[in-house]
């Protein structure tokens, strides 16, 4: 049970990781991806067609497409439990679009047939649990998973995002502290998105660069640039290697900024600094990945134009599909309370 | 007087007893400037100030501890969960440290928890609870579940002013949908705790309900009649202290006795109600004390499963049928 | 074979399951080396490995969190809450993921909480609570009362092997004052959850009750057999899924039921008793349901108190005697 | 709103204060009194006459004692809601002796007039909460004591004490959070005597020196050797002052160790360090008064004595006392749920 924790800097910062140009094509097909899913849904959104809220993770898809990339996809792969904010995380893990469509709709094809909505995606297949709306509620969960995989000698890594808000809950004192005491190997990211529905971080908490919290834990932390998919992903790939190489819980916070309400019906233009909104617009991540492609890796327009030809053609049939699926039977209400005697795992 | 929906008379009685009594303050996540999700706090931190309406971080446990301390060192704390679903974080605070402290030492915990409850508008399983039966069984709590405009006011007003722990069930289905005019500041109406009330009198049968609910009844009430079956429509108003007084006499004057809730079964206050009417009033009895609840499932996302959750005016309508039939 | 106490029981139990599936493991506060506050995982962890009986931080939100990530991620954890009373800081994470997982997206949460539970050994407001009215409403949660060793062992034994989130309550009083001879290891008897059972016939009354109260109810019985009265004793055994098959039956045959409980009267799991009673047997009925429980106030420390808080034999007695005569 | 906290060390220590001889003595008086009822009541316990189960503060009283002679004493006095090791805080902030006797003894002169066991003692005369088991539950009660004083504008501060372990809980951390943001006049005193019931404080978290875990909230925070009460008032009293003065929050870890089992009826020997044990039991704070009061401030023996003949009558007075005491009537069971509508603050 013993580990060698990476040294705490005061201003930690991950090592730098080779991205191939495939590997970059890959970000930015998932962020278009994700993006493009958001839009979309967005507007099904305002038509009236979803039932519920809606929210979006604009601007934070680096961090959901940086953070899935290193782990292993599958129902025997690395667990997966994303933020709300991380739509793309679902897709890289493996739901197929049409589904998270289906979900927002409340579908019978939707992950969970209709009985939840938004995010709260899951299924043992990708091995995703699916998150409830109780924030910092599934870190302790994800510390079992990590557990769990440690018990049997898996080199599993089990990992979890959430907001800078949900750092304010007990749960997540509990989990991280759990984590590292029995040295699982847990990969907690931080979204310091600098909001927390109306409320700022300097009211959500004084010691607003999240990775120091972490100290109080003994876990190894860095803090990220949250709107470049390199770094992220660097960090990202760092925290799970080392995880899976039984170095225990490992923490990664990513500044970013949420570009726009909480949800979609947030009137937050009465409290969010439009100067703000409008410098972190110039630090999109999917703006910023083009230049790199373009400049730094010298890829042609049209290969970009593909992707997102592909993309939009995949969200295209995603929603036609989630669109002739059909409603959950009303008596599936009924069903699935327990599992049944001859469950089997 | 101003016509006021049931959201706006939470605002009142909140704006109205922050006037009256500065020990009175509401706390909670995005309760400030935001006025909270539903706006049931809007404006109160422009008029009374940032330490009467405070935002506080996302730590449901800590909002509740914090204002059961603040209740024993002297104010009049009215704390919001964001949803009424986030008081399961806060459950260990109100029923160990809120509900035993009185019978313990005699030093009272005059607190209000606000919780935004109740299904029906799509919230899904996490913002839909009705969360009223998580706590009646801890003794030292009272409960509120207000139906109308006028008495989420007056309730409201009464539950801050008592000196005990108080959980304050709105149910969000009637925030804007109730409305009635409500007199509001000095010539408010304080509605006390622990009263039910006849909201409509009838000889045939009982419903005995609260909250959301009282609209179904009232509504079934109305398509009995059609059918010449006098059903008298009991709003519970709270739950605890509970007013068995009422629910007997009424169901003693009926004879049957169908009691409604928006909740789910098994356990919900129903039961309660259902085992007071069978042991206090089984003389009276001229047919079985029914419950029509939801289901005992959580709450689904998608309407075509949340409608087969929710009891409906129709199944509240077939058991009062068979009630009067029997 | 041996003779073992309740809490002997509960220990074999955990061994045998161990022992057979190397998924099972425990966790909590102190049950490692220590074995637990009460012994219940006694060496355990000397014979299996500090990886099946691990030593927790205390946090009990955390270890409920823990123990339903690992169950889904294919272990059998069994966590221990060192008393039941502080499962109030991981009813949030019973109700909220453990209970809804499987309904949302049927991926099950094969975990079982261990509650010491209940009162009569001075243990004041905060270990004594018997916790199993706090959980009995939120579907998605079995809910386990043993009364006997022979039970506790063959119920903990089924609950492990539960692919659903058990509650197990254990009561403390009867850790050491239950004996039975119980056959374990290859020769243990699994005891399924969800099936009542007739401690004792009767024609006259039916009392129905569970885990401590039935040691008092059958003490009863013996005392109103003296009288030519004829009690049954009906032990439900586990409250979620109820038996309600095996109540109705024995309340048709008798006619009048006495619910009893340990736990608090109002909203306790006999409320639910009396209410499905009440409507489904209510034709055969000669008598009031009635109920017999703990005061509604928390559970006070000294002798004295505690005594008047809890219903005693005395009780039970009294108003088997007016049921009977009714 | 505004505060400057003060500098958060590596190795955090607090400024040295002043103590008169008088006080010294004040120290001497309350810890021999401390020990002599907890000596007294662990023979009652032994020869069952106390109902429930005991448990000591021995070794830890210049904690129990230091951090409350800071306090200002009353029902409009400062907060103090002390951990079941801090028998000695409820006599300095006012209980009488024989009042905890008959709390043990489960009488009716008990606080809780028989309702509540150990030390969960208080009542508004002396402003003392009357903590529950749950640990660390009483951290936000005392954030929001402490938020009442600054919305009122008095200059009270609210003190909570709790072992190592209840650093695990997520109370502790909601608690300090929020205490922090609101920046509310509450001192934290972490007791850290190394266990928690047979956990020993490596399995309760990585990070051992407790002190660390206040800068993941932005409080200061120092560490003092919690058996040397010059030490351990001089951290108190800077601390509360501090608070008083409208600095907001401060954290104090007192490095103790528990002089024995968890409670009266804990086989500690299967688990504790015999050797440790030895070693800790030479730190002994009293003894190291003593000679304090003897070698450096010159202290005469009788003065001493003169102290422990008082505080021996004492006890057998509170005793005797709470022996003669009734018990409750039992229809008082019934009474006390609710307050009445006419309960007046
Ligand atoms: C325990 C809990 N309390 C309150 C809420 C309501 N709520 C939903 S999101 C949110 C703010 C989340 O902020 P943060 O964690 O920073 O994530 P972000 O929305 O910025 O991505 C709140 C308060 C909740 N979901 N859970
Ligand atoms: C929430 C909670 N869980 C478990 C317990 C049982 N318990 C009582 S004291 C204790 C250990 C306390 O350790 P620590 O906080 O270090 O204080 P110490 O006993 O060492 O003074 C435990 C686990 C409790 N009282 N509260
Ligand atoms: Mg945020
Ligand atoms: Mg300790």
């Amino acid at each position: 049970m013993s580990s060698s924790p990476r040294q705490i800097s005061a201003v930690p910062s991950p090592p730098a990781v080779e991205v191939s140009d495939a590997l970059a094509m890959e970000f930015f097909y998932w962020m278009t991806l994700t993006r493009a899913v958001e839009e979309r849904a967005l507007n099904l959104y305002r038509q009236g067609k979803l039932p519920g809220s809606y929210y979006t993770g604009r601007g934070q898809e680096a961090i959901a497409i940086g953070m899935v990339l290193p782990l292993r996809r599958g129902s025997d792969g690395d667990w997966l439990s994303p933020w709300i904010r991380d739509l793309g995380s679902y897709l890289v893990h493996g739901v197929p679009p049409w589904r998270i469509f289906a979900q927002f709709m409340g579908k019978a094809g939707s992950t969970t047939r209709g009985k939840d909505g938004n995010l709260h995606i899951g299924g043992r297949e990708w091995n995703i649990p699916c998150q409830v709306s109780h924030m910092a509620d599934m870190i302790p969960l994800t510390v079992g998973a990590a557990l769990a995989y440690k018990q049997r000698g898996e080199d599993r890594v089990a990992l979890t995002s959430f907001g800078d808000a949900a750092t304010s809950r007990g749960d997540f004192h509990e989990g991280l502290n759990i984590a590292a005491v029995l040295e699982v190997p847990a990969v907690f990211v931080a979204e310091n998105n600098g909001w927390g529905y109306s409320t700022p971080i300097s009211r959500q908490t004084k010691v607003t660069d999240l990775h120091k919290k972490a100290a109080a834990y003994g876990i190894p932390a860095v803090s990220v640039d949250g709107n470049d998919v390199f770094t992220v992903y660097s960090a990202m790939k760092t925290a799970v290697d080392a995880a899976r190489a039984g170095q225990g819980p490992q923490f990664i916070e990513c500044k970013t900024y949420r570009m726009g309400g909480h949800a979609a019906h947030d009137k937050y233009e009465s409290y969010m600094p439009m100067e703000t909104l409008a410098e972190w617009s110039d630090k999109d991540p999917i703006k910023r990945l083009e230049t790199a492609l373009r400049d730094t890796r010298g890829m042609v327009p049209e290969r970009l134009e593909d992707v997102r030809v592909r993309v939009r053609d995949e969200v295209r049939e995603a929603v036609e599909r989630a669109d002739h699926d059909g409603y959950p039977e009303p008596a599936e209400a009924h069903e699935g309370v327990f599992a049944p005697a001859d469950y089997e795992d | 007087m101003p016509e006021l929906t049931y959201l706006e008379a939470i605002n009142a009685a909140l704006a109205d007893e922050m006037e009256l009594d500065e020990r009175v303050f509401c706390l909670g996540e995005d309760v400030g400037k935001q006025g909270g999700a539903f706006g049931a706090t809007k404006q109160l931190q422009q008029r009374f100030g940032v330490m009467r309406s405070i935002d506080m971080p996302v730590a449901e446990a800590g909002i509740a501890g914090v204002a059961i301390g603040a209740a024993m060192a002297g104010q009049r704390p009215v704390a919001e969960m964001q949803f009424g679903d986030f008081v399961s974080i806060a459950f260990d605070q109100l029923v160990t440290c809120a509900a035993k402290m009185h019978y313990r030492i005699g030093w009272a915990v005059p607190l209000v928890v606000r919780c935004p409850n109740g299904g029906g508008v799509g919230g899904g399983p996490y913002h839909s609870e009705n969360v009223e039966a998580w706590f009646h069984h801890h003794a030292g709590l009272k409960i509120a579940c207000p139906a109308t405009a006028e008495d989420a006011y007056g309730m409201l007003r009464s539950a801050i002013r008592d000196p005990n722990p108080v959980v304050f069930c709105e149910h969000k289905f009637l925030y804007r949908r109730e409305k009635a005019e409500v007199a509001t500041g000095t010539d408010g109406r304080l509605v006390p705790l622990g009263e039910a009330i006849v909201r409509r009198p009838g000889s045939d049968l009982s419903i005995i309900t609260y909250a959301a609910t009282v609209r179904s009844a009232s509504t079934v009430a109305d398509r009995l009649a059609e059918e010449g079956i006098s059903a008298e429509v009991v709003d519970l108003r709270s739950l605890i202290p509970f007013d068995a007084h009422t629910v007997l006499d009424s169901v003693r004057r009926t004879g049957k006795a169908l009691v409604v809730h928006e909740d789910n079964l098994t356990g919900g206050f129903g039961a309660e109600v259902a085992a007071v009417i069978g042991q206090r009033a089984f003389e009276y009895l001229d047919a079985p004390v029914t419950r029509v609840a939801a289901l005992d499932t959580p709450i689904p996302f998608t309407p075509v499963l949340e409608r087969e959750y929710m009891p409906t005016e129709d199944d509240i309508l077939a058991a009062a049928r068979e009630l009067a039939a029997y």
